[in-house]
């Protein structure tokens, strides 16, 4: 089977500093596939690569076995690629609610002269989205702060907000950069609980970077570990916590 | 971390939400109260004329507000746009000079602009030849030479023809066609140039914008100016046809409430428009990339585009606002388009109605357009009362008193920008924040 | 070789006073662009304040400088920069640091300073009138015709130019030092990265502010006076230099002293080469060349009415081919 | 009150030329006003409107303003051309109201079609520039580099002078444009200067640009002679440039002293603390009393006949009155007699579209100061 | 007498509040920790105690004077230190100068101590002239509490220090909190890590909806189930 997300031989430098070097990794359908690695071991770096916003040296990278090495950003959302920012990209002057509504791809809406021409579908759809739109608050635990600019969010609020827009459309591959960072752990344990969900009954495909070992734990098989811009090791959790290297390298001397 | 901040139209909206709008009923109340001083203290006629100035001035403030309230663009060059929209209205509209068509000079004409087109394809041709293995360096320089020579050959035929033009036949004229053809070709010319321009600048930070924008308006206006051929240049064209009967045939006022009429249809249409997309997921989307590109980007929005059609919708609309008004002026004078009237004026009155919300805007493009007009003779009158106070006193004398009152105005438009930033920083009628319940 | 004095003298120096002007004018408004995040409109309008200081200054004491044997107005020129400085703080005080508090976009920003250009533009007018007014009170311009042997044409420099160039070095050396190695120009440059949690290391903001109008109201009097100096002063005259700083400092990269300093040089110097009439440097070969070909009289690349556009196209080429400017537009 | 409006650039590119001739126009309505007012001894009041010179949108709303706000009876102005006939197009002949401008000297006003409502009391451009170029050929001087600032009066200017000097045998090395209020024309002397004339003529405003490119000039050391139009007269260009460069520069202004108006003005004006040579304050003057009797004569403050009655007054036959002279004119009206006004500036005897034969005069500085040496011969 | 002292503090942003009565007392040589649900008002706490926040209600102290709505750099003058959660470094400055920013008040120390934040986060020594904006999420971490320690606080307040970092360092940020308390440095954190913060925390507040829920000892609200099940992950 073709892997859905297919990296080939990536390198990226920035003024002679090769922060991914040579690096290839696939994610194979319908898993969800973790990726630890030391602070600035290039993980993010790598999911910018993935997602579009930052344009590789050399290397390839493939969709459902298709090059969309030279596709935008935004091409690639459109082909079901979604991610979220480890340091929130909220739009701070549109209310949370309205985050999320604005992520549904090809609203009529959008379209200037659909808004004048057909009023009515327009608003159709903009019910529909709104509707689907309170559900991902509620599931996110924002339901309160809806009406809030997104930009008067604490922290947190706002990873959780990043999160809730990748649920807003019918996604294939979803990237999530350190959503745990700044969660509350119990609101996280029912995220958990909403992504497992997501990948069985809807099949997204996950990419979860992540440096809180319980929910490496409890989600991710395989796990990647990235170390200076190469794969480590690849592995179940249970044989990455069991290596000495990935322990000297990630999980300090004295813990495992 | 941020400090406490008072931008808080979260809340401040929700309390006003469901009540009346109070306070935009008691701004417009306040509003008609001045127009009507207006009209009792300087006649009906020149407060008519005043308030077709200011509906024009209220379309070009639209355009900017789409631009910079909507999409946080900030242009400081539509003193370039209003002028084009205003050459488009004239070159329609005034008569055809037929010894120009009699002569030889159209051809001529065109075969210079045939040689541009084929200059520009020659140039376009090399700096693609990398495509077939030349080497980029190479590559450059071919284009550099070529354009340097193929710039300087076609200069100078030019500059040959519109000499030409200049002694035998003055100018090339007019095509003799209704206004509002000159006017809708005025946006679209307005669209055009915004469109090249986007395609530039847009990928720019915010202020090079301005700056980028501040520049272009210049470079249209110093062509506009020097192109005598085309426009006569400083000498001037006027009268200009209007598409109601003009003040020569009705009188003053009449004419100039059919103007209005037509101003206000405009308006009414263009708002319309305006409303509907601002509450769409449209606009929505574009407050979104005005917020944060990476993240739409990353949210499937293709946010050059975006851009690119905002931009040109500014532009056009402020395109067809300086044909609207060019042609009530009844003179095209390219030196006529100052950044002061043009640019800053506009600016104002967006800041001060607020930017984003089109009913603040329309509020400020009258009010502003109000005080800018009776500055002058506010700013005499203050200056003579402070002069005939001062002499009483100290025995000062000034000199220049007129000059120096009105430089006064100057001022007080300045203090104005400042003052409304300082105590309403998002305008009187400030944008809405969208609320769902 | 008549030719070639022409050219130093109506290139090489002309475009060296233009650039200097231009550069000085727009380190000033890189400094307050990096510091405090914003295009300052009003920068070319505190030139003419400055200015004006000076000026007025000149004319109270015509003399103060003959003991010295520079032009008065050199001599004046600290006190005039330490009131400059003076009213720029506040003007801060008074219009900028309410927006800065209320946490505004830069933008905002940028429109307050029009604000500001247009509220000086009115009360210099209104106290200075309109006319132009010389520099030299009481006294003449020294003018050094140096002749090289062998031509007709002397090579020209004026006093102010001499000055000019001098000061221009200075006050860019010593600024440079200043942000780079002293401790306050660190703090400056925090300070405009993240004014909150500059703060929160024990920054005096207010301080640091202060400091950076003080020096961007003196490096404004010095560019005014010395264009004053070598033109004439003029209440509107600044309002046209604008634009080309503004185009300097973006085409030097924002927020960089020395691209400033090139972008000026450049910029001044595309204007002053745009216009250059090329045919008077060919026309020693004019008797070699073959009758067919006839030396066109001129030959400059756009016409001197075109010269105000000269600085954008600068400005939008530079930016298409490397859109931070030369100098790679980060902060200082 | 019987209004009669003033249009001026008081703000923009002729600012500082303005007020002296606001002031020219204002001495006539205090003469007017102390020797008994005009028709049963209303007063004459004046007022003004700025027109910032270049932005015609503000001058036909200032027209607009006098027009239908200020209701004025007839209107001195505008100053630039531009100005003017935005003002009467777009309020003044639409409104019936007569203008007089004192200093529109573009070609461009003698066609307009204005309903015989818009005069000027100062002769077109095209006068002056044959004149200028005639003076400096019987001077001997053969080659010039011409340089003029970039708008109607320039430019009308230039047209007139360059064609003149090369029909009657001069040449023109140099024929440059500049754009005013720049903070620096070295390059523009550069190429003025390439050709190797050694006169150069600047046909600018004394305040801006015409005052820079001077000093320049004379720093440069390309030239040894300068000339100059009417826009370059004025004391305050030689006090700026300095006496010792200027010495000897040749001007021409309009306005005539061998006319008997002339002295008479000159009195009246140094006794109200104006100065008489400030340019077109003469012919300001000129217009405003040539309005005050044209109203006088109409026997009304209406609009409806004044034009005429304006050139009635303005032409031969009839008793001459010269400046000053308000209470004979007005007693001579009263009496129903024919009077034809000789002015300051010239017999202002309008021809079919409302302009004046041109007296030119020649100017020149001698021991730092602008001096006249009489006009110009045909 | 305490160390750091709320005492029923009201406050929140532009007229809306935030929090509504909030009480903390920490000693000297204690470590507080601030849990709670997102949005619950802690960063917000953190805020108001150093000055960034107008304080409608209520007084702070240090060492018994009021220190209410006094400006952020008296406050560093008299030794309180503050890593924000958010936008907690200087982007365009380099890692060094980030670090010699946190030592603006005392220059004269700045080797010895920059020394010591490179031995302890040793990867921020090889990015020492690299602008902190480009460097990686956990290293910007370690940039903003090597820049709070720069200043040699006697308080310390950390919000969500360890958000972002390995697994490795997060262990070393709390051993070194704990040592650094053990050197007579007063410390409130918020952290979301709660279980581990709380191991080493001598006193544990719960906040939520601006308003203290639990405050006990560490160990405490460690073991209590009620907390542990809604705001600790169960
Ligand atoms: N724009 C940039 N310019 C220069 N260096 C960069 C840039 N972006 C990232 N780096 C460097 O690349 C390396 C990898 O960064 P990256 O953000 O991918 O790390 P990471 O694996 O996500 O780490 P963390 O877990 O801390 O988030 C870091 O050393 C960082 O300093
Ligand atoms: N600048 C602001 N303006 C207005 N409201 C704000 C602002 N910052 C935060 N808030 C609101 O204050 C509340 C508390 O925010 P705070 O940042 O203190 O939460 P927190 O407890 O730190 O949460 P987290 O664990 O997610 O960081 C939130 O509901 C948030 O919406
Ligand atoms: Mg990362
Ligand atoms: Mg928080």
């Amino acid at each position: 089977m073709t892997p859905i997300i297919d990296v080939r031989n990536i390198r990226k430098s920035f003024g002679g500093l090769t922060v991914i070097d040579d690096c290839s990794i696939q994610v194979s359908k319908g898993s969800i596939t973790g990726m630890i690695g030391p602070n600035g071991a290039g993980k993010s770096t790598l999911f910018n690569i993935i997602a579009g916003s930052l344009a590789p040296d050399s290397g390839e990278v493939l969709l459902n076995g298709q090059a969309i090495t030279q596709l935008s950003a935004n091409q690639r959302f459109h082909r079901g690629l979604l991610r979220t920012f480890q340091i929130a990209h909220e739009f701070s002057h549109l209310t949370s609610l309205e985050n999320l509504m604005m992520v549904p791809p090809l609203q009529e809406g959008e379209n200037l002269f659909s808004t004048w021409l057909r009023p009515g579908e327009v608003r159709r759809q903009e019910a529909e989205v709104r509707r689907r739109a309170l559900e991902v608050l509620d599931f996110v635990g924002l339901s309160h702060v809806r009406n809030e600019l997104a930009g008067n969010l604490s922290g947190g609020q706002k990873k959780l907000l990043e999160l809730g827009r990748t649920m807003m459309t019918d996604a294939e591959v979803v990237l999530l950069d350190e959503i745990a960072a700044g969660v509350n752990r119990t609101l996280l344990g029912d995220l958990m609980g909403n992504i497992e969900r997501l990948n069985r009954e809807l099949g997204y495909t996950f990419l979860v970077i992540e440096h809180d070992m319980d929910m490496i734990g409890r989600l991710c098989d395989p796990v990647i570990v990235l170390a200076q811009g190469q794969v480590m090791m690849e592995g179940s959790i249970g044989e990455i916590q069991n290596n000495p290297e990935v322990i000297e390298a990630y999980f300090g001397s004295e813990t495992a | 971390m941020t400090a406490p901040s008072p931008q808080r139209p979260a809340s401040s909206a929700t309390s006003t939400r469901h009540a009346l709008p109070i306070r935009e009923l008691a701004l417009f109340g306040g509003l008609a109260l001045v127009v009507l001083t207006v009209f009792a203290t300087m006649g009906p006629a020149y407060s008519t004329r005043m308030l077709v100035e200011a509906s024009c001035y209220a379309i070009l403030a639209l355009g900017l507000t789409i631009q910079w309230g909507y999409a946080g663009q900030f242009n400081a060059g539509i003193m370039g746009f209003v002028a084009l929209g205003g050459f488009s209205a004239t070159f329609f509209s005034i008569p055809v000079n037929h010894a120009f068509w009699a002569s030889d000079l159209p051809g001529r004409l065109g075969w210079v602009l045939l040689a541009m087109v084929v200059v520009t394809a020659i140039v376009f041709g090399i700096s693609r030849l990398d495509r077939i293995g030349v080497p980029k360096l190479l590559r450059t320089i071919l284009a550099i030479v070529a354009g340097l020579v193929g710039y300087l050959v076609v200069i100078s035929w030019l500059r040959s023809v519109t000499g030409d033009i200049e002694s035998q036949v003055e100018f090339i004229g007019g095509l003799g066609l209704p206004v509002w053809l000159g006017w809708i070709v005025g946006g679209a010319l307005a669209g055009g140039v915004g469109y090249f321009i986007g395609h530039i600048c847009l990928g720019l930070r915010s202020d090079y914008l301005v700056i980028a924008t501040l520049g272009i308006a210049e470079i249209i206006k110093a062509f506009l100016k020097n192109s005598d051929w085309l426009t006569r240049g400083t000498a001037t064209i006027s009268p200009l046809p209007w598409p109601v009967p003009d003040p020569g045939e009705v009188g003053f006022l009449t004419a100039r409430a059919l103007y209005l009429s037509v101003t206000v249809v405009m308006i009414a249409v263009i708002f319309f428009l305006l409303h509907r997309a601002y509450h769409a997921p449209w606009g929505r989307m574009i407050r979104a990339i005005r917020d944060n590109e990476v993240s739409a980007a990353a949210m499937g929005k293709s946010i050059n585009r975006r851009r690119q059609e905002i931009f040109v919708f500014g532009c056009i609309l402020m395109g067809i606002g300086g044909a609207v008004l060019t042609s009530f002026n009844g003179l095209f004078d390219p030196q006529g388009y100052l950044p002061l009237n043009h640019t800053f004026l506009v600016l104002v009155m967006v800041i001060l109605g607020g930017p984003g919300n089109n009913l603040g805007t329309l509020f400020g493009a009258v009010l502003v357009y109000v005080i800018w007009i009776m500055s002058g003779p506010m700013a005499l009158a203050v200056m003579h009362a402070i002069v005939a106070l001062g002499s009483h006193w100290f025995d000062w004398q000034p000199g220049n008193l007129d000059s120096r009152a009105l430089q006064a105005r100057v001022f007080v438009i300045g203090l104005l920008i400042l003052l409304v930033l300082r105590f309403a920083p998002r305008g009187l009628i400030p944008e809405k924040v969208a609320h769902h319940n | 070789m008549n030719e070639l004095i022409y050219f130093f003298n109506y290139v090489v120096v002309a475009g060296s006073v233009t650039g200097c002007i231009y550069a000085i004018g727009a380190v000033g408004v890189t400094l307050i662009y990096s510091i405090l995040r914003f295009a300052h409109f009003a920068h070319a309008d505190m030139m003419t304040l400055g200015t004006l200081a000076v000026l007025l200054l000149t004319l109270a004491f015509p003399h103060a400088g003959d003991p010295l044997g520079l032009p008065t107005a050199i001599v004046m020129l600290p006190v005039a920069m330490a009131f400059t400085s003076l009213v720029a703080v506040g003007i801060d005080r008074a219009f900028y640091q309410p927006l800065r508090s209320h946490g505004v976009k830069p933008i905002v920003m940028v429109i307050a300073s029009l604000g500001v250009t247009l509220m000086l533009q009115g009360l210099i007018r209104l106290f200075a009138g309109t006319g132009s007014q010389n520099l030299y009170v009481d006294a003449r311009k020294e003018i050094f015709r140096i002749d090289v042997p062998g031509v007709t044409r002397p090579i020209i420099l004026t006093e102010p130019q001499v000055i000019l160039f001098v000061i221009t070095i200075v006050a860019v050396v010593g600024l440079h030092l200043f942000l780079t190695r002293a401790r306050l120009g660190k703090a400056m440059r925090a300070m405009s990265d993240n004014p909150d949690l500059a703060r929160a290391s024990g920054i005096n903001t207010r301080l640091i502010i202060t400091l950076t109008w003080v020096i961007a109201g003196s490096l404004a009097t010095i560019a005014g006076t010395l264009l004053s100096l070598d033109v004439a002063f003029k209440p509107d005259l600044s309002f046209f230099l604008l634009l080309p700083i503004f185009a300097a400092a973006i085409v030097g990269g924002v927020g960089h002293p020395y691209g400033a300093i090139a972008g000026g040089f450049l910029v001044g110097f595309a204007e002053t080469l745009a216009v250059f009439n090329w045919s008077v440097l060919l026309r020693p070969l004019r008797d070699s060349l073959p009758t067919w070909l006839e030396l066109p009289s001129n030959l400059a690349l756009v016409g001197t009415e075109y010269k105000i556009v000269v600085p954008f196209f600068i400005l939008v080429a530079v930016l298409i081919w490397r859109p931070t400017g030369i100098f790679k537009g980060k902060v200082i | 009150d019987v209004k009669v409006g003033f249009l001026g650039g008081f703000t923009g590119g002729i600012e500082s030329l303005t007020p002296p001739i606001f002031d020219g126009a204002k001495l006539a309505v205090q003469e007017i006003n102390d020797q008994g007012g005009l028709l049963d001894g209303e007063k004459m009041v004046m007022p003004s409107g700025d027109t910032t010179c270049s932005d015609a949108s503000a001058a036909s709303n200032a027209a607009d303003r006098l027009v239908n706000s200020e209701q004025v009876t007839a209107i001195v102005g505008a100053l630039c051309t531009g100005a003017t006939i935005a003002a009467a197009n777009n309020a003044a002949i639409p409104g019936g109201v007569v203008m007089v401008s004192p200093a529109s000297t573009a070609p461009a006003v003698t066609d307009l079609d204005d309903d015989d409502l818009v005069f000027r009391t100062v002769p077109s451009d095209a006068f002056q520039g044959e004149q200028l170029a005639k003076l400096l050929l019987s001077k001997g001087i053969e080659d010039v580099a011409v340089t003029y600032v970039n708008n109607d009066y320039g430019q009308g200017l230039d047209d007139a002078f360059t064609k003149t000097f090369e029909a009657e045998g001069g040449s023109i090395s140099a024929n440059l444009a500049h754009e005013d209020n720049r903070a620096d024309y070295r390059s523009e002397i550069g190429k003025l200067s390439s050709g190797g004339s050694q006169t150069l003529v600047v046909l600018a405003y004394a305040d801006t640009s015409g005052q820079t490119i001077l000093r320049q000039a004379y720093e440069s050391g390309a030239f040894t002679q300068y000339a100059g139009g009417d826009g370059m007269v004025g004391n305050a260009l030689v006090d700026a440039v300095g006496a010792d460069v200027l010495e000897g520069m040749i001007a021409t202004r309009p306005g005539s002293p061998d006319v008997p108006g002339s002295d008479i003005f000159n009195d009246l004006a140094e006794k109200a603390d104006i100065d008489p040579s400030a340019v077109f304050a003469a012919q300001s003057y000129d217009a405003a009393f040539l309005l005050a009797l044209a109203i006088e004569k109409n026997g009304s403050a209406d609009r409806e006949g004044l034009s005429k009655a304006l050139r009635d007054v303005a032409t031969a036959p009839g008793e001459t009155i010269l400046p000053g002279e308000w209470e004979k004119a007005k007693k001579l009206i009263g009496e129903g007699k024919e009077i034809n006004y000789e002015g300051a500036s010239g017999s202002a005897e309008f021809d079919d579209n409302g302009d004046v034969p041109g007296i030119v005069v020649e100017m020149a500085v001698e021991d730092g100061k602008f001096v006249t040496k009489g006009a110009i011969d045909e | 007498m305490p160390l750091l002292e709320a005492v029923d503090v009201h406050g929140g942003y532009g007229g809306m509040n935030i929090l509504n009565g909030v009480n903390m007392t920490i000693e000297a040589d204690e470590i507080g920790v601030i849990v709670g649900p997102n949005g619950a008002g802690k960063s917000t706490m953190l805020k108001a105690v150093f000055g960034l926040l107008t304080i409608t209600q209520g007084e702070i102290r240090l060492r018994g004077k009021p220190i209410t709505n006094l400006s952020p750099h008296k406050l560093v003058e008299m030794g309180m230190g503050f890593v924000p959660q958010e936008k907690n470094i200087f982007p365009s400055l380099s890692v060094e100068e980030n670090l010699e920013m946190g030592a603006f008040l005392k220059p004269a120390t700045v080797s010895r101590l920059k020394a010591q934040i490179y031995e302890f986060f040793p990867p921020l020594l090889e990015k020492r002239r690299q602008p902190a904006g480009e460097l990686s999420g956990g290293q910007r971490q370690m940039v903003a509490m090597g820049r709070a320690l720069m200043n040699e606080p006697s308080v310390l307040l950390l919000d969500e220090p360890t958000a972002g970092l390995s697994p490795r360092y997060m262990n070393e940020i709390f051993e070194r909190v704990k040592t650094i308390n053990a050197a007579g440095v007063g410390v409130l954190m918020v952290e979301q890590n709660a279980k581990q913060a709380l191991r080493i925390a001598h006193k544990g507040f719960v906040l939520a909806a601006g308003q203290n829920r639990f405050s006990d000892t560490g160990e405490a609200l460690l073991n209590d189930p009620q907390v542990a099940k809604s705001f600790l992950g169960g």
